[in-house]
């Protein structure tokens, strides 16, 4: 049985990407004691699975051993992955919540030597590439994964590939008779930090997402440009293994799109405008960038990053939004559309298209309190009557990392600001 | 203090047994390593195996430990043993898992393990357990600087958690910019109207919370000492200074609008164009009624200009985007139109920036009828008893232009930051040389002051870009480069009011965090509870203040003995200042020249004619050496000649552990640290900026013994590089090969 | 209507835009569009030979008070009512409605190019089906090839004499409509009233005269 | 008693010698088969098409389609109005959606209804044909009366405009409507990948500017060529001709040589399910469905 301890002192950091690994290293780190629960195996969120940050171009994997080594280092935060909320009842300064704990068919014994590994044969669809390649059914999620330990995927466990798994690690490591469990904890204060979704771009059907392979989203190019992705950091186009070397960018994928997404989510023309980076990085002259957007929203200082991209004579940008993408017969997608300033019609064929797809808050299948509000697009509000459950980070609006971080920061002071009040009424 | 008591520990599984000889590794612990205590175990991190630790710690009062396992980043809550100082030999991620499992291969990584059990050996014996900075301060009253929105908000929220706050106002009332605004911009659902702008509501607040005591009409005169123990000495207007004890601070200072007076081409100077905060008063004026013009006449158009001033590519005004103002022209084009639909409304913009949900306050406007257009706006000149706004109109392609009874031009935020650092430091010098208009100049700057910081390295906080106190930090937007003093609000970054709320309960948190810690003598971030602290041996100082120069965080001094004085929770723990020591005085408890040192001098030099180089690599702890642990996760094999040793920030690299190795028969040394310059990824800012700077004159050296240039490597490392990384070493093993052999080999 | 055409505007004011969400139908969507250029991509014909203005492009100009280059323009009347623009539209705007209505305000205020063919067809067909409730097919494009004179109705319809006669043989073309035969409502004549009425008070309702 | 019976609204270019004369005969046999029970709405009118809205304006298109509401409601009462031309449905739909939106316009609408003697109280529900195969019963009802499967036909399915926007097949993208595909499928034949699928034919521009229509009908033609269809087929009248009878004269403008017969869904239907070439309609084309017209025969 997992052992969780806790009281009514307690912070609860719901979901463990960059927001609630903040809101829980900051609220830890003030001497506050802290759960924090994931829904993954392994902590960081949807930031690890970027390549780079904008506008400094610099690896979110930096920062996350940085966050990693606070949380070594701390022994007030308990950790626990493969877990979900399933429900809170009580009121602030005294919530009882539920945590349902799925199992890794993995113990603390593990080494993270790999052997398990070497003995698993069935191929699962590797979810930290975004499903675009396959790992082995025994797997470490990543290089930065933590915990730094092995999962087995259930597929496998029922199996005589499960027996042989379990045979491969000599540490006692791999317990396939692991079950999902319940467990109830006490908790002063919660922080909602589940984070946010890439927006479904099947659903944005003229651009053919799902049917045409050359047209990838945002997210995805992430792992085709990573070292560590499917590629191998190569920007190699999925229909045939072909260089993308002339790369459209379809900004408000989803966004700014009554049909999809009402909302902004702000942080998709710096992606672009970073990942042409990339291509450039890649091909160097010979790696040709298009951003067709609406408004280029760089705002505040990322204003620099927009100008020095803009100077990029290998990056143009076409003020339209794209009407729809065929697919010509050697497999490239052609956009089909009009630059609206001074309407000069195009039907560019491109090698490779990335839709910047936008936010949509995580759903929740939780039965959470009334005290969460969430507005009419799913995020979480601020609660003015100031109960004890602040939503932070993407669950609260569609944010970059860097006001994401900002955003946790100042949910974790709302959190001690009720423990701090429980303590005193103890007192 | 107790006797030291030291033992290794030798791991034999993840294949470390049968791919090393671990009977010769315990002897190389006993002999070279001269352990009281060696122990092997087939399986260390197992419950059995950190037993027999926790029982050699606790009965036979070991403790010095060296782990002698997999790498010091794994299986990290298994080897917890606060109380006992701890090194760890990396011989699954930096040996086994690195090199090829073949016959050839097994001598020269069986040499590899050997020397990283002897350098395990004798770091642990150079470390002490520190025991944490016994100069705390105990003030936990928190300092905010400016009372506007941010100000207010960051008082408040800190109240909140139950710390008190002196709140100090340069003018005679709280409120700031916001109090000038007639509405703000909506931040909750519906995002359709403009919203009162609740300062009316925080002030009440503030005067309601016994825990905030306000100074208003205030400034700070001088602030000293150091977190958790500051003395700020506060100027009151027609009053005596006071001297409050402060743990930490927050600087929400804010902003003022960016002289439209500079603009003269957009209609500076004439009576019928206003700035945005221009236009608030005359809508205040009007008090929810037609909003009139100066000269009285009531406004039936208006023109919007977007970007004024800023998003200047030519660099004569504003490069940055402010963030607010198109919603704050929303706002204001709203005003007119709720007061009268029929007043005619114009936006022109090139990028309509609002985002988030910020997305229906625009489509709100359109409703009510406001009309938005892309246009780049030539020129607003006086046209009858209006003004006539030439521009283009980029969607119709054509040079235009319409009349307006009022023109409104979105200015931006110019932040309140005080001098920058680096001018004023310059200045300095050409003051102290005796330069008469410099000195005037630094007088000038230092009126501009905000915190009057009694430190050596100036009087306010370093900025970044564009004047912003921010700290470039994606993932750590708080750090600034002075510990426990936090900006927030419009002087860190350009924001609206919402943002500049939820900006100033974060830097709360860091303040209030930063005060418990430094009470309990525990450093900041990113060494958050690290208990180690510099300390300096002063008989051996030269007083060249190279420490107090190079700190990047401010955290040195001079003493009036011009000894450097330090100020322990002022300080990140990066060793910058070790680093620059020449005399070699600083050090840490559990990290000095001499834990690497007595590391580099374990390593086994074999004879030059051996074939066997020998590469030392110093590797940051934050990026450097966890890519070289995850090429052994990928098994990206690499040269076993090299020896890598983890160092908390390139900037804390003394060049004698360079000139050391190379007299002692090392072949080569490689550097790996983080990108430097403008789009730094060192996580002490200046870190490896200031290390590089320093091995950049090693060269000198180099050729006073004789040596190639090419014995010593600079690598600019990357966590990601795992592939590149591995390929870098041994192409430099492959260059000192061509090179030959030290010479000193032996010597 | 004639007082209407008298309407002075100014440049990126909103009278003009304002006369179009009162007179056009849908006219109070043109506010709402953001220029992001979907529809202009969106359209079928813009392809082929284009049109001068594309749906957001005019509602641009109704915007900027470009009264005269609006309602003179050929461009509403090349939508072929096919609502790519109208289901891709990220505002909601029914742009299809719109165009429509922009063109038939257009032609009420007797502004609409001279000879408009689709403006020909509209009319043709409006009066042909409510002639007797049902479309008579063959006086219908009959009216429409003979709409510029008899020369030019029988080139036309040599043109198009082996479509015709395609359809004659597929039995898809019946001659006897050409003689008044064919289909017709019994209703015809309330028919006729309600349309009457209906007319009456749309003009109402917009301030029309009758 | 029939299975289903519905409201028909066969529409002015559906009826007895009119231009899609040929789709009204395969409809009657396939519902026949299909036990429906179509009863023809008394002196149902024209639904004014989109073509109307620059002389009708708005008000009367609504009133010519609510009298057809009205008189569906008043003496077929309970039944949903089928319309099988895609003109006639969208209009009908979209009257449906403007009067249930606005009371105003409602109001305006039964003060014109008065002048025939009529007054709208419950607008039916309306459905194109298609909604009736797919959604009342479904493919594998429809699948169950195929004797004669369409083994080894390639056919182009052209879904065009109006049956598929702004209303569209419940469950269907814009994009990529597949209803038409499976409706091949069920038949027995194979439906060709083809990306001229939504494009629209022109509609009624084929008349007033026909250089711009058929520039988009050798579109679509040419997609279907090129995707290896035997035939193309659809569900809109107007869809139907005009890919149908511009053959010849795109041949002319561009040089090329189409001859690809097009049809109903409804003609392949009556074929698969062992009808003859009379009863599918298949007199009616002006470029001969052979494949089709064989296997009947057969």
């Amino acid at each position: 049985m997992t052992s969780v301890v806790a009281t009514n002192q307690t912070i609860l950091v719901v979901g463990g990407g960059i927001a609630g690994m903040t809101a829980a290293l900051e609220a830890a780190e003030t001497g506050k004691q802290v759960v924090l629960v994931e829904k993954n195996p392994y902590l960081g969120g949807r930031t690890v699975q970027l390549y780079r940050y904008f506008p400094k171009m610099c690896h979110p994997s930096c920062g996350l051993e940085i966050n990693l080594r606070r949380l070594k280092a701390n022994p007030r935060i308990q950790v626990l992955t493969l877990a979900e909320v399933t429900g809170i009842s009580g009121d602030k300064g005294n919530y009882s919540v539920t945590v349902k704990l799925a199992p890794r068919f993995v113990n603390e014994n593990c080494t993270a030597c790999g052997e398990c590994n070497k003995a698993a044969t069935t191929e699962i669809p590797d979810e930290f590439n975004y499903r675009l390649g396959k790992v082995k059914a025994a797997y470490l999620p990543s290089d930065m994964a933590y915990p730094q330990r092995y999962v087995i995927d259930p597929s496998v466990v029922a199996s005589a590939e499960g027996q042989a798994i379990k045979a491969a690690c000599k540490y006692g490591a791999v317990d396939l008779d692991m079950k999902e469990e319940v467990v109830t904890l006490n908790a002063g204060a919660i922080v909602w930090a589940t984070g946010w979704q890439p927006y479904a771009a099947e659903k944005i059907t003229p651009y053919r997402y799902g049917e045409f392979k050359n047209v990838i989203t945002n997210v995805e190019f992430e792992r085709l440009a990573d070292p560590h992705g499917p590629t191998g950091g190569k920007i190699l186009r999925p229909s045939d293994g072909k260089e993308a070397k002339n790369v459209a960018f379809i900004q408000c994928a989803g966004s700014r799109d009554e049909n999809h997404l009402r909302h902004c989510s702000r942080f998709c023309c710096m992606a672009s405008l970073k990942q042409t980076r990339y291509v450039q990085e890649a091909f160097g002259d010979a790696g040709k960038s298009t951003i067709y957007y609406i408004d280029i929203r760089a705002i505040d200082r990322f204003e620099d990053f927009y100008q020095e991209v803009k100077a990029n004579p290998n990056v143009s940008f076409v003020r339209s939004k794209v009407a729809r993408i065929s697919e010509d017969k050697n497999g490239d997608p052609r956009l089909w559309g009009v630059n609206t300033e001074g309407y000069i019609r195009y039907a560019n064929p491109h090698d490779l298209v990335v839709l910047a797809v936008g936010m949509e808050p995580s759903v929740k299948n939780v039965a959470i309190p009334a005290e969460v509000m969430g507005d009419s697009s799913g995020f979480v509000m601020a609660d003015p009557a100031n109960a004890g459950i602040f939503g932070a980070g993407c669950a609260t609006n569609a944010l970059d990392v860097n006001r994401a971080v900002q955003s946790a920061t100042a949910a974790a002071l709302r959190a001690v600001q009720v423990v701090n009040q429980v303590a005193r009424a103890e007192a | 203090m107790a006797e030291m008591k030291t033992a290794a520990y030798i791991c034999k599984g993840c294949e470390l047994g049968v791919r090393l000889d671990a009977a010769a590794l315990v002897k190389v612990a006993t002999k070279d390593g001269k352990m009281n205590l060696v122990r092997e175990h087939d399986f260390l991190c197992s419950a059995d195996g950190v037993a027999m630790i926790r029982n050699d710690i606790d009965n036979e009062a070991v403790n010095h430990v060296a782990i002698c396992a997999c790498s010091r980043r794994a299986k990290t809550e298994a080897f917890n043993f606060p109380t006992v100082a701890i090194s760890r030999g990396n011989l699954r991620e930096g040996v086994i898992w690195i090199r090829p499992d073949t016959d050839e291969a097994r001598e020269t990584t069986q040499e590899m393990a050997e020397d990283y059990v002897r350098m395990a050996c004798a770091e642990v014996k150079a470390m002490k357990v520190p025991e944490g900075n016994p100069n705390t301060g105990t003030s936990k009253t928190l300092l905010v600087v400016g009372g506007g929105m941010s100000g207010m908000t960051a008082a408040l929220e800190s109240a909140k958690a139950g710390y008190k706050v002196v709140l100090i106002e340069k003018t005679g009332a709280l409120g700031g910019m916001a109090a000038k605004l007639w509405r703000r911009i909506p931040n909750r659902e519906p995002f359709k109207a403009p919203m009162d702008n609740g300062v009316a509501d925080l002030v009440a607040q503030i005067d309601a919370d016994a825990n905030i005591k306000v100074y208003l009409n205030a400034v700070i005169a001088k602030t000293a000492g150091a977190p958790g123990r500051f003395k700020v000495d506060v100027a009151v207007e027609s009053g005596p200074t006071v001297t409050e004890d402060i743990g930490a601070i927050i600087q929400a200072t804010g902003f003022t609008p960016y002289d439209m007076a500079k603009l003269p081409n957009l209609g500076a100077g004439q009576a019928n164009v206003v700035d945005q905060l221009g236009l608030e008063s005359l809508a205040r004026a009007a008090n929810g009624g037609p909003i009139k013009r100066a000269d009285g006449k009531e406004v039936k158009s208006v023109v919007f200009v977007q970007c004024a001033g800023q998003r200047d590519a030519t660099k004569e005004h504003l490069e940055y985007c402010s963030g607010h103002c198109c919603a704050t022209s929303v706002k204001q084009a709203m005003y007119f139109k709720d007061a009268n639909p029929d007043v005619d409304t114009v936006v022109l913009y090139t990028d309509l920036r609002m985002p988030g949900n910020n997305e229906d306050f625009y489509r709100a406007a359109q409703n009510k009828g406001v009309i938005f257009s892309k246009g780049a706006v030539a020129n607003v000149s006086a046209s009858g008893n209006g003004c006539t706004v030439k521009f283009k109109d980029l969607i119709l392609n054509e040079e235009t232009s319409t009349d307006a009874d009022l023109v409104v031009l979105a200015t931006g935020m110019v932040p309140t930051t005080g001098p920058d650092l680096d001018q004023l430091n310059e200045t300095n010098r050409l003051a102290e040389g005796g330069d008469a208009t410099a000195k005037e100049q630094v007088v000038q700057m230092m009126s501009k002051s905000v915190l009057n910081l009694d430190y050596r390295q100036g009087p306010d906080v370093p900025q970044f870009k564009h004047g912003f106190n921010d700290s470039h930090f994606i993932c750590f937007p708080y750090e600034t480069r002075r510990t426990a003093i936090y900006a927030a609000g419009p002087v860190r970054r350009p924001m609206d009011i919402a943002q500049a709320q939820e900006d100033a309960t974060g830097a709360a948190m860091k303040a209030i965090q930063a005060m418990e810690n430094a009470g309990l003598g525990r450093a900041a971030h990113p060494r958050s509870g690290d208990l180690s602290f510099p300390t300096a041996r002063l008989e051996g100082c030269t007083q060249c203040k190279r420490c107090t120069v190079e700190c990047p965080f401010g955290a040195i001094d001079e003493d009036e003995k011009r000894f450097p004085l330090f100020n322990e929770s002022r300080c990140r723990r990066c060793g910058t200042c070790m680093g620059a020591c020449p005399v070699r005085v600083i050090s840490f408890e559990n990290y000095s020249v001499n834990t690497v040192g007595a590391q580099i001098k374990a390593v086994d030099i074999p004879d030059e004619f051996s074939e066997k180089p020998r590469v030392l690599i110093l590797a940051c702890e934050n990026d450097a050496y966890p890519a070289l642990d995850m090429a052994g996760m990928n098994r990206n094999a690499y040269d076993p000649f090299v020896r890598v040793i983890p160092v908390r920030c390139l900037g804390s690299v003394n060049t004698i552990w360079i000139t050391d190795a190379l007299n002692s028969g090392y072949d080569g040394v490689m550097l790996m640290g983080c990108k430097h310059g403008e789009q730094y990824q060192c996580h002490f800012v200046k870190g490896s900026e200031l290390g590089r700077y320093r091995m950049s004159k090693i060269y000198d050296t180099l050729k006073g013994m004789n040596l190639e240039e090419d014995r010593l490597m600079d690598l600019e490392v990357a966590i990601t590089d795992i592939e590149t990384l591995p390929k870098k070493i041994n192409d430099y093993a492959a260059r000192i090969v061509e090179m030959g052999m030290s010479p000193f080999k032996g010597l | 209507m004639s007082d209407m055409n008298q309407q002075m505007t100014t440049r990126y004011k909103n009278n003009f835009l304002k006369e179009i969400e009162q007179q056009a139908e849908m006219g109070d969507w043109v506010k709402m569009c953001m220029q992001c250029g979907v529809c202009s991509g969106s359209c079928p014909t813009n392809f082929h030979p284009g049109w001068a203005h594309p749906p957001q492009e005019i509602f641009m100009m109704i915007r900027a008070g470009k009264r005269d280059e609006v309602l003179d323009s050929q461009s509403m009347w090349m939508c072929t009512s096919c609502y790519n623009c109208y289901v891709r539209c990220p505002r909601k705007l029914p742009i299809t409605h719109i165009m429509h209505g922009i063109a038939e305000y257009a032609y009420r205020l007797g502004r609409a190019p001279k000879g408009q063919p689709t403006l020909h067809l509209s009319k043709t067909f409006w009066n042909n089906c409510t002639k007797s409730g049902r479309t008579n097919e063959v006086q219908l494009t009959q009216t429409l090839y003979f709409k510029d004179g008899i020369v030019s109705g029988i080139k036309k319809a040599l043109v198009m004499q082996d479509v015709a006669i395609g359809l004659v043989k597929a039995g898809r073309l019946n001659i006897m409509e050409a003689l008044g035969g064919g289909h017709k409502c019994k209703g015809a004549k309330g028919i006729h009233a309600m349309l009457a009425k209906a007319r009456e008070l749309e003009n109402q309702r917009k301030g029309r005269a009758a | 008693m029939a299975k289903k019976e519905y409201a028909f609204y066969p529409g002015c270019s559906s009826q007895k010698g009119a231009s899609a004369s040929n789709y009204l005969v395969s409809v009657e046999s396939m519902c026949k088969t299909l036990d429906i029970k179509m009863t023809e709405i008394p002196d149902w009118n024209c639904c004014a098409a989109s073509i109307s809205y620059a002389e009708a304006g708005n008000l009367p298109r609504h009133v010519l389609n609510a009298r057809n509401f009205a008189l569906a409601a008043d003496n077929l009462p309970g039944q949903d109005i089928v319309a099988t031309c895609a003109a006639c449905w969208l209009g009908a739909r979209e009257s449906k959606e403007r009067l249930e939106h606005s009371s105003v316009l409602l109001e305006d609408t039964n003060t014109a209804l008065k002048e025939a003697g009529l007054n709208i109280k419950v607008i039916p529900e309306i459905k194109h044909m298609v909604e009736v195969l797919i959604e009342d019963l479904g493919y594998s009802e429809l699948a169950s009366h195929v004797k004669k499967p369409l083994a080894g036909m390639k056919i182009a399915g052209y879904v065009g405009c109006q049956t598929n926007r702004p209303f569209g097949i419940h469950g269907e993208s814009f994009e990529n409507p597949m209803y038409l595909d499976k409706l091949i499928e069920t038949v027995g034949a194979e439906p060709t990948p083809y990306d001229q699928k939504v494009t629209c034919c022109g509609g009624a521009l084929a008349f007033s500017e026909p250089e711009k229509a058929q520039a988009q009908i050798k579109d679509i033609i040419e997609s279907a060529y090129d995707s290896g269809a035997d035939m193309v087929v659809t569900p809109c009248p107007l869809c139907q001709a005009n890919v149908e009878v511009y053959q010849g004269q795109i041949n002319k403008r561009y040089g090329t040589k189409f001859n690809i017969p097009v049809l109903y869904y409804s003609q392949l239907m009556v074929v698969a399910y062992g009808g003859s070439a009379k009863d599918a309609g298949l007199n009616g084309q002006v470029i001969r469905a052979r494949k089709l017209e064989d296997l009947a025969g057969k």
